[in-house]
C-alpha cells in the first residue's frame, strides 16, 4: 500500500488494495472496490502515528473537514444564528449560543463583517457546514471574535506550513516584532501587532515566504523594517 | 523498394507529428485554478472556480455538482458556433469530474482563446484539464483531447492522407475531420465528433491513431509534476 | 406504478432494461412510428412535417434573391465556416414543445444543434449552378430553413434532419432575368425546376443507459441517459456525422453496434423520403 | 456568490492610509509593476498591472464604407469582462461596467484624434478597412480601467496589417509573409491613471481591489505624452477640491510618460526578437525550425 509514498500521483493512479489492515485514507483519495484510487495531483503523505494516507497538494478553495480550525467572515445576522462565509461553497451556520457563557440573555454581539475564529463541528457535502466558537472542552480558548488587525489570504498548503510547531517564519518574526496571530486552515491568516507599519511587514513576508529561500527571510525582515523607521520621520 | 521520402506538411511536420506544446499553470490570482496550454500558435487560456454555490436555482442539482463551460473566442462575442465547442468541451471534462463528491454545487470552467490556429477544442480540453487538476477538484481520470484531418494525397489521388493536429489553414482546406477525447483510466471514446464526409475505415483509422492522445496525456502529468515538485525541493 | 417511476426513475427503467423492452412496448433497437409529410404550409416555398412518435416538427423554406457575394474569393472555402453556402437553418425550441425551455433566451440546445445542422448542410452537395436566379449567375437564391418544434418528446435531431432534408426536396425555385441591373422579375413560363440533391442524410440517434444501447429515445430515457451517439450517414453508407458525447464513455465495440444498426435503418428512411 | 470584505480589513485599510502605507508596502504615488508580453502574432498583447490581467486582440479585414462617409474606415471595439475575473460575475447577465470600460477607452482614443479612420481608407466609395480591437478582463484585482488603456494602446502600436498596392480601383493585399506589414497610424498615445480619494485629502494611485472598495470617490485622467489631457471621467463619489485635481493631473503626466516610453520599449524588443526569429528560419532554408526530429518537443514555462 505505501510503495508510492512521498511519490508524486496523479488522478486515475491506482495507490494500492485495501487488504485487511486498519487504514484511514483521508482528503485526495478515494476507496473504489478495495482498491484506493488517488482523486488529485499532488504528493501521496503517510503519517505513521496516525496510520492515515492523504495527498497534499496546492489549492485555493477550501472544502470544510470536521475539527478543522477556520476564519470566518459574519455575512447575515438573524436572531438566533449568524451566516459565516469561510471560502467554501456555502456560507457556515454559526449559533448564537456556541459562543462561551452565551445564554438567552447576553447574546455575543457580532455585526456583518465581523471576523471570528471557530471551529468545524459539522461538515459533509449534503449538509450546510457548522462553525462552534468553544473548543472541545466548551472553552473559549482564543475562539471568538478577532477584533482589529488584518486579515490577509493564503493557499490551504501555506496555512497548514504555518500551523505545524516547528515554522521557521513565525519564530523569526517573533523575534523581531511582537505580534499577535490566528491562522485559518481555510488559507486565511489573522495578524496584529502593535502598528500598522509592523502588521504590514508581517503580511507581507508571509505572503513572499513561498517564493523566497528560508536563510533569506530574516533579512527580508530587518530591510522592511530599516525601510518603515526612515519612512516615518 | 526505396522507403518512400516521409511525407512533409507544409509547416514541415510529418504526418503523426503533433505540435510543441507550452504550459502554465495557476498564473490568475482570483480564480481557484487555472492553466495557459498552447500549441504553437493556438493558445488557450482555462480558468476553474469550484465547487461554488449554483447561480441559478434552476441548475442546482441534488445528487452532483453542475459543470458549467463558458466558451469565449479572441475576437468579439459569442455565436452559436461557440456554444457548440462549449458542449463538447463540457461533456469531454464532465466525463471525468467526481461530480457526486460535492453535490448541489457548481464547478464553473472558463475557456478564454488566445490565439486560434487550428484544432481549437482539443487545446481547450487539454487547457481545462490542466486547470482543474489547478484548482484541486476531484477527478477520476486525466482527458486528453486530439484533433485529426483527412487531406487528398497528391500522389495517388484516390488514397487520402490522414494528419494529426492541423493548423488553421491546414483545416481550412480539408476533407474531413475527427476531434477525439480519451481518459487516462479506460480507453473508451469519451467524445468524438465529425466534420465532413468520412468512410467507416477512414473513421476506424482516426481512431487508431488518436491514440497518440496518450502523448499529450503525459505531457500533462509531467507539466503537473513540475509544478508541484519544484515548488517543494 | 405511476408513484415509483416518479421516485426512483432509474430503477424503474433498470427493471425494463434487464428484460430489454422499454416502457411504451418497444425492443432496445425499436424506432417509433416515423411519418413524413411535405408541402402542407403553401405559403412557403418548401415544407415538411415530421413527426417521430410523439415529437413533432414543422420546417419551412422561404427563398429570397440576393447579388453574388463580391468578396467569396478573400473568403476561405472550407467544410466548417458556413459563410459561403446559400442555406441558413435556424431552429425554435420554444416553450410549446416542452416547459424546460424558456421564451426569452434560445436554449443551449436549440443553439448547439443550430450549428450543427449548418456544418451538416455543406454535406448535401447542392451544386451552385441550382442556386442561380439568371443564367450567368449574377443574383441567387438564398433559402432560409426555419424549424419550430411543436412536441418534443426526445431524439429532435433526427425529427430536423428528416424535416430539412424532406422541405428542399419540396422546394420550386423560378428561372428570372435581371434587368438593369437591379429589378428581379420572375419568368413564368419557364416550368420550376428543383433542387438536385446529391446525398440523402439519414439520422439515426443513440443513447445510453448503464451500458444498455436504446435508439431513438424519448424524453424520459433522454433525461436518464448518461451517453448520446448520433450518426448521420448518406446513401453510400459513408459518415456525415458521427457525435459521441456523454458522460460515461463508449467502448469501440458499442459504437460499431450502433453503426451496424443505424446501417439496417438506411433503406428504411430513404423509402420514407421518397413515398412522399 | 459575492466577494465578502471583513471590516477589520476595511478599518485596517482606512487606518494605514492615513499614515500614507499601503498594505503591499506601495507609497501613495506608486503604481504597481507592469508585465507586458506578446501574442504570437501581431496586436495580441496581455497585460499585467499589478495582478490585474487584461487580454487585447486586433484583427482587420476589409469592409464597404458607409455610403455618408465613403473614405473613412471602422474602429470597433468590444470590451468583456470574462466570469473568470471574478467568482461574482454571472456569464449570462449583462455586465454595466463593461460599457463603461468600452465607452472610456473608446472615447479617449476617437474623440482625441489618436486614432484616424481616414488613413483606413483603401478605395474611396468601395474598399476600407475595418479594425476590430476586443478587449478581455481576465483578472479583477483592481483599477481595470488603466489595465486595460495600456494593453489597448500596446496592442494598437503592435499591430501591422497587410500592406495594399491600389492600382486604379483594384487593390491588391499582399500576404504577410511575402510584403512587410504596415503599423497604424497612431497620432499619439493616451494612457489612463486613476486616482482614488480617502477621508482628510489623502489620495492614492493605482487602487488595488481591496482599496477600491473602502475608497470614497474615483478620478481617471486619460494623459498623452505631450502633457494633453484626452480625457477625463469622474464616477460619481465625493467631490474633490481644485487644488487636488491639479496635483493629480500632474502626477498623472508624469506617470503617463513612464508608461508610454515602457510600453514603446517592450515593442521595440519584441520586433527585434520577431525580426530574429523569422531571420534564422530564412537562413537555414527550409522556412521551419530545424529541430523537429524529436517527435515530441516538450517545453516548460514555470512560475
Amino acid at each position: 500500500m505505501d510503495k508510492l509514498v512521498d511519490e508524486f500521483v496523479v488522478p486515475g493512479d491506482v495507490i494500492g488494495k485495501i487488504g485487511d489492515l486498519k487504514v484511514r485514507i483521508g482528503p485526495g483519495l478515494l476507496q473504489s472496490k478495495e482498491t484506493v484510487v488517488a482523486t488529485k495531483a499532488g504528493v501521496l503523505r503517510y503519517s505513521k502515528f496516525h496510520k492515515f494516507y492523504w495527498i497534499e497538494n496546492e489549492q485555493k478553495r477550501y472544502v470544510p473537514q470536521v475539527e478543522d480550525m477556520v476564519i470566518g467572515t459574519i455575512v447575515e445576522k438573524h436572531a438566533e444564528s449568524f451566516k459565516v462565509d469561510i471560502g467554501s461553497s456555502c456560507n457556515a451556520l454559526l449559533s448564537a449560543y456556541s459562543f462561551e457563557g452565551a445564554t438567552k440573555s447576553n447574546k455575543p454581539l457580532l455585526n456583518i463583517g465581523n471576523l471570528v475564529y471557530a471551529r468545524v463541528t459539522v461538515a459533509n457535502r449534503d449538509m450546510e457546514p457548522e462553525i462552534v466558537c468553544l473548543s472541545q472542552k466548551q472553552k473559549a480558548e482564543g475562539f471568538g471574535q478577532l477584533i482589529g488587525g488584518y486579515m490577509l489570504n493564503c493557499s490551504l498548503g501555506l496555512s497548514h506550513y504555518l500551523l505545524s510547531e516547528d515554522c521557521y517564519i513565525l519564530q523569526v518574526l517573533g523575534k523581531h516584532i511582537p505580534y499577535e496571530i490566528a491562522v485559518g486552515v481555510n488559507g486565511r491568516v489573522w495578524v496584529n501587532s502593535g502598528s500598522n507599519i509592523n502588521t504590514i511587514i508581517i503580511s507581507n513576508t508571509i505572503i513572499n515566504s513561498q517564493f523566497i529561500q528560508e536563510d533569506q527571510i530574516e533579512p527580508f525582515i530587518l530591510k522592511a523594517l530599516e525601510t518603515a523607521k526612515e519612512q516615518n520621520q | 523498394m526505396v522507403k518512400k521520402q516521409e511525407f512533409r506538411r507544409l509547416n514541415g511536420r510529418t504526418q503523426g507529428q503533433l505540435r510543441s506544446m507550452e504550459s502554465e499553470q495557476s498564473l490568475l490570482n482570483k480564480a481557484d485554478g487555472s492553466a495557459k496550454f498552447s500549441q504553437n500558435k493556438t493558445s488557450v487560456l482555462a480558468a476553474v472556480y469550484g465547487p461554488i454555490e449554483v447561480n441559478s436555482a434552476r441548475k442546482e442539482k441534488i445528487l452532483k455538482s453542475y459543470v458549467e463551460v463558458t466558451f469565449t473566442p479572441a475576437l468579439g462575442n459569442t455565436t452559436y458556433l461557440d456554444k457548440e465547442k462549449e458542449l463538447l468541451v463540457k461533456n469531454a471534462v464532465e466525463s471525468v469530474i467526481l461530480t457526486t463528491l460535492h453535490p448541489r454545487t457548481q464547478v464553473s470552467v472558463i475557456i478564454q482563446v488566445y490565439s486560434d490556429d487550428g484544432s481549437i477544442v482539443s487545446c481547450s480540453i487539454n487547457a481545462a484539464c490542466l486547470a482543474l487538476l489547478d484548482a484541486g477538484i476531484e477527478m477520476n481520470g486525466l482527458i486528453g483531447s486530439i484533433t485529426l484531418m483527412n487531406e487528398d494525397d497528391d500522389e495517388d489521388n484516390n488514397k487520402c492522407l490522414m494528419i494529426v493536429d492541423p493548423d488553421l489553414n491546414e483545416e481550412n482546406n480539408s476533407k474531413a475531420m475527427a476531434i477525439f477525447a480519451f481518459s487516462s483510466n479506460s480507453n473508451n471514446i469519451v467524445m468524438s465528433k465529425t466534420i465532413g464526409t468520412l468512410t467507416e475505415d477512414q473513421y476506424f483509422e482516426c481512431l487508431k491513431a488518436a491514440r497518440g492522445c496518450d502523448s499529450i496525456i503525459a505531457y500533462m502529468k509531467l507539466a503537473v509534476k513540475n509544478r508541484i515538485m519544484g515548488q517543494n525541493n | 406504478m405511476e408513484a415509483f417511476q416518479k421516485i426512483h426513475p432509474l430503477e424503474f427503467y433498470r427493471k425494463f432494461l434487464i428484460r430489454s423492452v422499454r416502457p411504451d412496448g418497444r425492443s432496445l433497437n425499436d424506432t417509433r412510428k416515423t411519418t413524413i409529410s411535405t408541402g402542407s404550409v403553401t405559403t412557403a416555398d418548401g415544407s415538411s412535417f415530421v413527426k417521430i412518435g410523439n415529437t413533432s416538427v414543422v420546417c419551412g423554406v422561404r427563398a429570397e434573391v440576393g447579388e453574388k457575394p463580391s468578396t467569396d474569393k478573400s473568403k476561405l472555402q472550407s467544410i466548417n465556416n458556413h459563410e459561403n453556402s446559400n442555406i441558413f437553418i435556424n431552429i425554435e425550441l420554444g416553450p410549446i414543445c416542452s416547459n424546460t425551455f424558456s421564451s426569452t433566451k434560445p436554449s443551449d440546445m436549440a443553439m448547439t444543434l443550430c450549428s450543427r445542422l449548418n456544418s451538416l448542410i455543406n454535406r448535401l452537395e447542392i451544386p451552385d449552378t441550382d442556386f442561380y436566379f439568371d443564367e450567368e449567375g449574377k443574383a441567387l437564391w438564398y433559402l432560409y430553413v426555419d424549424i419550430y418544434c411543436l412536441d418534443y418528446d426526445g431524439n429532435i435531431y433526427d425529427a430536423a434532419v428528416l424535416s430539412i432534408l424532406s422541405a428542399l426536396k419540396n422546394v420550386k425555385l423560378p428561372k428570372g432575368i435581371i434587368e438593369n441591373n437591379d429589378e428581379y422579375y420572375k419568368d413564368l413560363e419557364q416550368p420550376l425546376r428543383e433542387l438536385n440533391i446529391k446525398h440523402y442524410l439519414i439520422p439515426t440517434s443513440f443513447s445510453v443507459i448503464e451500458d444498455y444501447i436504446l435508439s431513438d429515445p424519448s424524453l424520459e430515457e433522454e433525461k436518464l441517459s448518461t451517453g448520446t451517439i448520433n450518426i448521420t450517414y448518406n446513401e453510400h453508407k459513408e459518415i456525415c456525422l458521427l457525435l459521441v458525447t456523454g458522460i460515461n464513455s463508449i467502448s469501440e465495440s458499442n459504437l460499431k453496434e450502433c453503426m451496424k444498426k443505424a446501417k439496417d435503418r438506411c433503406q428504411y428512411i430513404i423509402n420514407l423520403i421518397n413515398t412522399n | 456568490m459575492k466577494e465578502v470584505i471583513s471590516k477589520n480589513e476595511k478599518d485596517f485599510i482606512l487606518s494605514s492610509i492615513d499614515k500614507y502605507t499601503r498594505i503591499d508596502g506601495r507609497s501613495i504615488t506608486d503604481m504597481r509593476s507592469i508585465k507586458i508580453e506578446f501574442g504570437k502574432s501581431f496586436g495580441l498583447v496581455e497585460v499585467q498591472l499589478g495582478k490585474t490581467r487584461v487580454y487585447t486582440s486586433i484583427t482587420c479585414d476589409i469592409v464597404e464604407p458607409k455610403p455618408e462617409r465613403p473614405n473613412e474606415g471602422f474602429y470597433v471595439f468590444n470590451t468583456d469582462i470574462s466570469p473568470m475575473s471574478s467568482v461574482s460575475v454571472d456569464p449570462n447577465r449583462g455586465n454595466p461596467l463593461e460599457n463603461e470600460l468600452g465607452r472610456i477607452i473608446e472615447k479617449g482614443l476617437k474623440e482625441s484624434r489618436a486614432i484616424d479612420t481616414e488613413s483606413l481608407c483603401i478605395i474611396s466609395g468601395s474598399k476600407v478597412w475595418s479594425i476590430k480591437i476586443s478587449i478581455h478582463i481576465l483578472d479583477d484585482c483592481g483599477n481595470l480601467l488603466d489595465c486595460a488603456s495600456i494593453s489597448v494602446i500596446a496592442a494598437l502600436l503592435h499591430f501591422r496589417k497587410p500592406d495594399v498596392t491600389v492600382i486604379g480601383n483594384e487593390a491588391t493585399i499582399h500576404p504577410i509573409d511575402e510584403r512587410e506589414p504596415v503599423p497604424l497610424s497612431i497620432h499619439h498615445t493616451p494612457i489612463s491613471i486613476t486616482f482614488g480619494f480617502f477621508p482628510n485629502e489623502i489620495m492614492i494611485v493605482d487602487p488595488d481591489n481591496k482599496e477600491e472598495s473602502v475608497m470614497d470617490g474615483k478620478l481617471s485622467f486619460l494623459v498623452n505624452i505631450h502633457k494633453e489631457i484626452c480625457g477625463v471621467s469622474k464616477g460619481g463619489g465625493t467631490s474633490t477640491s481644485v487644488h487636488q485635481v491639479l496635483k493629480c493631473s500632474k502626477i498623472a503626466v508624469i506617470k503617463a510618460a513612464e508608461i508610454t516610453l515602457q510600453i514603446k520599449e517592450s515593442i521595440i524588443n519584441d520586433i527585434k526578437t520577431r525580426q530574429s526569429s523569422i531571420n534564422n528560419n530564412k537562413r537555414n532554408g527550409s522556412g521551419f525550425r530545424n529541430n523537429n526530429s524529436k517527435n515530441l518537443e516538450m517545453v516548460e514555462h514555470n512560475k
